[in-house]
């Protein structure tokens, strides 16, 4: 017979504002196979827990149902609590009352009527659930990271220095990211390939870290602990063995005018490149699309053009006829560090965005974006770090910085913050004002958000010592007009519009997550926001974890972040992939499918939509040890526990742990007691 | 007709078959007949009152056909997709039985009704029929035969269904499955319902209602369709086994047209081709979900 | 069981018509072979609750199942349960029946009530049967035969009996022959007496003659179809369980179990709980039958009846050897339903004739 | 709010409605909804199961067979499902369900496919409170709760096996129809 426990929390007053939690414990009370009922305040805080430890112990119970919050909040605290009663831990269900009822409803009645309805669907269940053992499976101690900008960079570093092997992908040639595009970082000011390259060259040089530039994940198969990723090494053109990175062939390269994306398009570069001296690795690509040999191929020329670089090279290293290649690597976790790109304000917008084209950008050669003022103030830049307007190489004597370009604002597509632009616009006040003394930087600005170490006290700097104007408003249009930008604003504090005659204008753009975003994730079996940044399992409590186990994610892949929370993600990350290696096998729920074979006739439907292949063929044989039948069978290391097999199951000859034809029959039947 | 006899005969005599699976002649018509010795081969016949699906017979859950050897059954095209049916759900294995196909010009409706075939008498799930002549089959015999009088009744009765207002289809419904006793004679002649314990005799939890009261029925029947959707070959057997006269294939052909219309699906006696249940494509559709 | 006892009464076309609207109108229920508007295999009639006369449908065949489920039906409550804190609380099944009239059974599905009364009540009896029983008053109708699959003559029976019936109608041209031979059946005929034409008239020997002509014909037809010995079938039977017989005819039978369904003697029942939500539910009792293989699925797995050889045989043994063995008479009444009934075929009146010619030689 | 929020008929009717949702979306947008306080509709009650593609029609008998005016069916748009496809099987399958409940009488309205993201706690809130006005509309899903018929009262006798549960009062749609063979 059940004996079950019934704890009904108050969650303070979220639950008991609406609900009347005891009338709740007394109509459970009387539910059949009831036999203990109680409220508390807090039934999760140490208290509460002990409460359940406690009529456990002392009546003996078969089964334990919280009513409180959701599942996803606290089942794993109380059958944590559970457990420690020596109940076994799925044995003990939520009863939803808060997220699915509390919160939702006004009127009490209403509220505790469905409370309780709520409360004996799960009791109905908890009779039902069986004690289940923790599933054990084998670990591969060594992690993927895709992605190779700061937080990629970290999260392989500590990783590795942990004493995990790390294979690091990267899509570009060279890892980096976009930090290694910047001038100087915030709040410090310090230069930020300074602090960068040397974490770089750590890596290539990192015994246990395996690098593949210029590379991407094709697939991913396999479950925590026991990955096989699939990995596509893009043509490159180049051996990467032979290659010495003299540089000779970047030298002898004929086409010379291509924008630089390092460069965020204001600097040129050559078709065969690395993207910066600094490059990690120290190889070049071969841009096929704006090389003159690889042109005419294209046009039908059968006559090998140029080849100007192969000449050049004495190593033997340039390879024309180079294809993409595949490796795959065993894994037993996962980081995804892929980072952002900006949003690109011109008139061509993906699907859902609508773009600035009232703010020029893309016709008015002096209206740049914030990563292309980085690339004009940056001493490695196309200008030597001098601030000089792209349309004459003048320095612009007044500068006027947007903010909130495609943040913040629904109409366009993007509602959220994108969260550094405050920080961002400031230093880039403060880099202009220290390079031309004598120039004028107007920020118009919606509000300053600089909550940080630090950065309040940074943006003041700006204001105060740097003279930097912040005009509170929007801009609704910028034109060119004569040789002069014209801004037109308004100044919401004053009350009055506002022109003004700009040398050049900063648009500082949002954040988006990077292109192939959704297609990375589908790889990963894991879930994104509507814009496109990976979802965490919990917002608060598992941040660097998806709802995929063994996948990771650092950076701004998963919302707007900037540099010091994207390292700091990284190296939670880290603990997380390490933690995950601290032991030769891993512990997994055991909600997992599993084959009656008396019943099963081998049709194998479930194998046909298994998403994780974990149904395996198994002969049957009859008392003489004759094969008499084939059968299937659930590997639970593959297995993820979708239940998609039971359902297509003609006979219902599989049933999922945990959520069990039966424990489902007796939720619904339940509700027959409305 | 001799075609048949003489390979019946070297079959059996051959050793390669065990038994040969045909139709006879019965008191009350055709009936299904199982050949196990070449002097009874001439008891075989072939006629338009050979409406039986004996793919039946090749469900591997029947021991007693399973003792008499190894099988060769004679298939029309559509008891060819049931074979297929059972190959594609790994009942069967290709080398384990040997295909007679007979070239089919259609059948009657019972095996008593006599073997001429008229626009009354033919059964309605040969027309459009698109397998007169089985491919899926070791030897083929029989002459081509003409096509059958059409009769879309069928379709047109299901028409008439769809045009009334669901409250009158209910009603219409409930009358029909009020008869039902759940001797579950239907499922018996499926040659698809092959299930070793069927899940209306699943008690634990009981999903289906073993009795016959219509709750129970309707459980049954609409678990019934909802399994054989994609798989259905449209033999009409349960149809004529059930002894209360309840009008399956009016059910069975519905979801044939549906999965047509949703997932562009044929029923096929390919058996490389897979089943749309089980089977996705990205961009089903789907202007039915919110 | 021949002939009914009693005076044989005339009975009209019209005041059958009138005899039915009366029954109706005193608010009793009425049980007579009627067609199914919706039947979607044409032709044969039911027996049909019907609250007209112009529902009635004597002149068709047989019906397509028998009478059994007026008294055993499909699915009938035993009882109901609800569950108050720790107590359950029964709600019992009346089993006091209003009274109902059956007009037109066909002798061999009254017979079969008779014979399955004595399993109904063996050791305990069945309230709810006999509760139906005690209140149905059943005239038959004298049968015209079906076709060559009946054989009620060989399992003792004939077209025209009346064991088990009230009374019987018998057509005779313009009307039917009517005679009572229970009190119950008497009472019934008396409650409408206006509507009977006496059988003192002098269309009543013409009439007795015309009912005579078409029994005997009916008789004869009967009787050309099958002959056998029963008891000889039940020795051979009861001899012969391992015989190679019950392989050579179980790889027809695909299990359907269509024929027990339609059987008139057949009354296997199975009995479930049916929750209906936490705490309440139904015990049902359903029709249930030997031809399936849960019938005697094991809970440890093992099935003693593991195919339909021996599910076939059980059928034939049980209503051949077992049910004479134990009440003295087979478990049959010939209707031949069994074997229009089957999709593959299979024909009970062959296989008997078969036991038969086993049996002798 | 509070009572008045809750679709409701004149007479007082208030919908019964099973919600089958898979955890990772539907389940956790019902979550936001309720983190961000959208008030709705208290006449569902959800069943949570991984994932849609764990779904079977019978739950949707059961649940009707228990009582319920309605039912929802509820999880991660297209792609985006946890486990990669369950969503598209579910798709596949509830698809041809719901035109066969269609073509047996079952009016589809009291059905309702939906896909809900972890993020759309709002549409979550107005699935919910369409589907509660929608099936209030239609009234009590008597038809399919009473398919039993066996209220043990007043001493009638079970129907018989050719009496039909509600064919004798209501006329015959199908008369005109030729149905049979």
């Amino acid at each position: 017979m059940a004996r079950i426990g019934v704890f009904v929390c108050h969650c303070g007053e979220n639950i008991a504002r609406t609900v009347d939690c005891a009338r709740v414990v007394e109509e459970l009370k009387s539910h059949p196979g009831v036999v203990h009922s109680e409220d508390y305040k807090y039934m999760c805080s140490d208290p509460g827990q002990a409460l359940v430890r406690k009529a456990i112990e002392e009546n003996d119970l078969t089964g334990v149902v919280v009513c409180a919050c959701s599942p996803h909040m606290h089942e794993k605290t109380f059958r944590g609590a559970a457990a420690k009663a020596g109940l076994n831990p799925f044995l003990c269900e939520m009863a939803n009352i808060r997220e699915h009822c509390s919160w939702i409803h006004e009127d009490r009645g209403e509220a505790t009527d469905k409370a309780i309805d709520i409360g004996r669907t799960i009791i109905e269940k908890v009779k039902h659930n069986v004690p289940l053992e923790t599933i054990r499976i084998p670990v591969t101690k060594r992690a993927l990271v895709i992605g190779g900008g700061i937080a990629g960079i970290q999260a392989a570093l500590d990783i590795a220095d942990g004493g995990a092997e790390v294979v690091l992908v990267e899509k570009e040639s060279s890892i980096g990211g976009h930090m290694s595009q910047l001038s100087e970082t915030f709040p410090t000011l310090d230069c930020s390939q300074c602090i960068l390259t040397p974490r770089m060259v750590e890596v290539l040089q990192h015994p246990r870290i395996k690098l593949h530039s210029y590379s991407e994940l094709e697939s991913l198969e396999g479950y925590i602990g026991n990955f096989k990723a699939t990995i596509r090494k893009k043509a490159r053109s180049v051996d990467e063995d032979l290659c010495n990175g003299c540089g000779d062939c970047q030298a002898a390269c004929p086409s010379r005018k291509i924008p630089s994306e390092f460069d965020a398009g204001i600097g040129k570069r050559s078709a065969i490149y690395v993207p910066f001296p600094q490059a990690v690795p120290n190889i070049p690509v071969l841009d096929r699309v704006n090389c003159t040999r690889f042109k005419a191929k294209r046009k039908g020329i059968e006559k090998d053009v140029c080849g100007k670089c192969q000449e050049a090279c004495l190593k033997g290293a340039i390879d024309y006829e180079q294809e993409d290649s595949f490796v795959t690597e065993d894994v037993g976790a996962v980081v995804v560090a892929t980072g952002f790109q900006l949003y690109s304000i011109g008139r061509d917008q993906p699907a859902g965005l609508k773009g600035y084209g009232e703010y020029g950008y893309g016709d008015v050669p002096d209206v740049i974006d914030g990563m292309q003022f980085e690339r004009l103030a940056s001493a490695s830049g196309p200008t030597g770090g001098e601030i000089l307007r792209p349309s004459d190489g003048k320095p612009p004597k007044t500068v006027v910085f947007v903010q909130c370009v495609g943040s913040r604002d629904p109409e366009k597509g993007i509602p959220y913050c994108s969260k550094i632009c405050c920080m961002y616009t400031a230093k880039h006040t403060m880099l202009y004002k220290h390079k031309v003394h004598d120039g004028k930087a107007i920020v118009f600005y919606m509000d300053i958000r600089a909550g940080g170490k630090g950065y309040d006290e940074f943006t003041r700097r700006a204001i105060e010592d740097d003279g930097a104007q912040y005009v509170r408003g929007r801009v609704s249009r910028i034109y060119r007009d004569g040789d002069v930008v014209k801004v037109w604003g308004f100044d919401t504090l004053s009350g009055e519009q506002v022109v003004v005659d700009a040398d050049m204008v900063v648009l500082a753009t949002a954040m988006r997550p990077q292109p192939g975003i959704a297609e990375l994730a589908q790889k990963l079996s894991i879930s994104y926001d509507e814009h496109g940044f990976i979802n965490e399992a919990h917002p608060k409590l598992r941040p660097v974890e998806t709802n995929t186990a063994g996948v990771f994610i650092a950076g701004a892949c998963q919302a707007p972040r900037d540099i010091p929370e994207s390292v700091a993600m990284a190296s939670a990350t880290a603990a997380k992939v390490l933690g995950l290696f601290s032991a030769d096998e891993l512990e997994r729920e055991p909600t997992v499918a599993l084959v009656n074979e008396q019943t099963c006739i081998g049709c194998f439907s479930c194998e046909q939509v298994c998403p994780y292949g974990a149904i395996e063929h198994v002969d049957v044989c009859d008392v003489e040890g004759h094969v008499c039948g084939v059968v299937a069978r659930v590997n639970p290391g593959v297995c993820q526990g979708c239940g998609t097999c039971v359902a297509v199951c003609p006979s219902k000859s599989v049933e999922l742990q945990g959520f069990t034809d039966e424990q489902i029959y007796a939720e619904i039947n339940a509700l027959g007691s409305w | 007709m001799k075609e048949l006899r003489d390979l019946t005969r070297k079959l059996l005599a051959d050793g390669d078959a065990g038994v040969v699976i045909g139709w006879e002649e019965g008191r009350r018509g055709a009936r299904p007949a199982f050949i196990t010795t070449p002097d009874d081969a001439d008891k075989l016949i072939f006629d338009a009152r050979c409406v039986h699906n004996l793919a039946n017979y090749l469900n591997p859950r029947k021991p007693q056909v399973k003792a008499l050897g190894k099988p060769a059954v004679v298939v029309k095209g559509c008891d060819a997709k049931a074979v297929a049916g059972l190959l594609r759900e790994a009942q069967l294995t290709r080398d384990r039985v040997i295909l007679i196909g007979v070239r089919c010009g259609g059948v009657v409706q019972t095996p008593e009704m006599p073997a001429e075939l008229t626009e009354a008498t033919v059964a309605t799930r040969c027309y459009g029929c698109d397998v007169r002549e089985p491919k899926l089959v070791d030897h083929l015999v029989g002459d081509a035969r003409p096509e059958p009088p059409v009769t879309a009744a069928l379709d047109r009765r299901i028409a008439e269904l769809d045009a009334l207002s669901p409250r009158e289809r209910w009603q219409f419904w409930t009358s029909q499955l009020a008869k039902c006793t759940r001797c579950h004679a239907c499922r018996q002649a499926c040659p698809l319902c092959h299930c070793e314990r069927c899940i209306t005799d699943k008690t634990q939890p009981q999903w289906i209602e073993s009795s016959s009261h219509l709750r129970g029925n309707f459980a049954w029947h609409l678990t019934r369709a909802q399994h054989l959707a994609g798989r259905c070959v449209g033999c009409g057997e349960c149809e004529r086994a059930c002894p209360v006269g309840i009008p399956l294939s009016l059910i069975n052909r519905k979801l044939q047209l549906v999965v047509k219309d949703l997932f562009d699906y044929t029923v096929t006696d390919d058996p490389e081709v897979p089943a749309p249940i089980g089977a996705y494509a990205v961009d089903d559709k789907q202007e039915f979900i919110e | 069981m021949s002939a009914a006892t009693g005076t044989a009464l005339f009975l009209s076309d019209e005041n059958l018509g009138n005899l039915v609207a009366e029954i109706i109108a005193a608010g009793r229920r009425l049980v007579a072979p009627a067609r199914d508007p919706q039947a979607a295999v044409g032709g044969s009639a039911d027996y049909r609750y019907i609250s007209s006369a112009a529902e009635l449908a004597f002149g068709d065949s047989l019906p397509r199942m028998s009478l059994k489920g007026f008294f055993l039906p499909q699915s009938e409550v035993l009882f109901k349960w609800h569950r108050k804190g720790a107590d359950v609380e029964i709600e019992a099944v009346p089993t006091e029946f209003p009274p109902q009239i059956v007009l037109g059974a066909r002798p061999c599905d009254t017979a079969a009530l008779e014979i399955v009364d004595q399993v109904m009540d063996w050791g305990l009896r069945d309230e709810l049967w006999f509760g139906r029983r005690n209140a149905t008053t059943i005239f038959n109708l004298s049968c015209p035969v079906e076709d060559a699959s009946c054989f009620c003559h060989a399992v003792d029976l004939n077209p025209d009996a009346t064991r088990a019936a009230d009374g019987m109608l018998t057509p005779v041209p313009g009307g039917y022959l009517v005679e009572s031979c229970t009190e119950k059946g008497a009472a019934l005929v008396e409650g409408h007496k206006a509507l009977f034409e006496s059988g003192d008239t002098g269309a009543a020997a013409e009439r007795s003659a015309a009912a005579a002509q078409y029994r005997a014909a009916a008789r004869a037809k009967v009787a050309a179809d099958l002959q056998i010995d029963t008891t000889r079938i039940k020795e051979w039977v009861g001899d012969h369980f391992d015989d190679e017989f019950w392989t050579a005819l179980g790889p027809r039978c695909n299990g359907c179990a269509a024929c027990a369904s339609v059987c008139p003697t057949c009354h296997c029942f199975d009995i479930v709980d049916e929750p209906e939500g936490v705490g309440h539910g139904a015990r049902r009792r359903n029709w249930d039958t030997c031809q399936t293989g849960v019938f005697t699925l094991h809970a440890s797995g093992h099935n003693p009846r593991a195919d339909q050889n021996s599910r076939f045989r059980q059928r034939v043994n049980h209503k051949f050897f077992i049910y004479p063995s134990r009440f003295g008479e087979v478990l049959c009444t010939g209707c031949g339903r069994c074997s229009r009934v089957c999709p593959e075929g299979q024909d009970l009146a062959e296989v008997l004739a078969c036991i038969d010619e086993l049996a002798r030689a | 709010m509070a009572a008045t929020d809750t679709p409701m008929k004149p007479d007082g009717f208030h919908p019964r409605i099973t919600a089958f949702v898979c955890n990772w979306c539907t389940y956790t947008g019902a979550d936001l909804a309720g983190t961000s306080r959208l008030q709705m509709a208290s006449n569902v009650r959800i069943i949570r199961l991984p994932c849609t593609g764990r779904i079977d029609h019978m739950f949707i008998v059961k649940a009707f067979e228990r009582g319920a005016d309605g039912v929802i069916v509820s999880g991660c748009h297209p792609a985006d499902c946890h486990y990669t496809a369950g969503n598209y099987h579910a798709r596949r399958r509830f698809g041809v369900f719901r035109e066969l409940m269609d073509f047996m009488g079952i009016d589809p309205q009291r059905v309702t496919f939906s896909w809900v993201s972890a993020s759309e706690g709002a549409k979550w809130k107005d699935v919910v409170n369409e589907t509660v006005a929608r099936v209030a509309e239609l009234g009590p899903f008597d038809a399919y709760h009473e398919l039993a018929g066996d209220t043990v009262t007043g001493g009638e006798p079970a129907p018989g096996p050719f009496e039909a549960a509600s064919g004798a009062e209501t006329p015959d749609p199908l008369e005109e129809l030729e149905v049979g063979r």
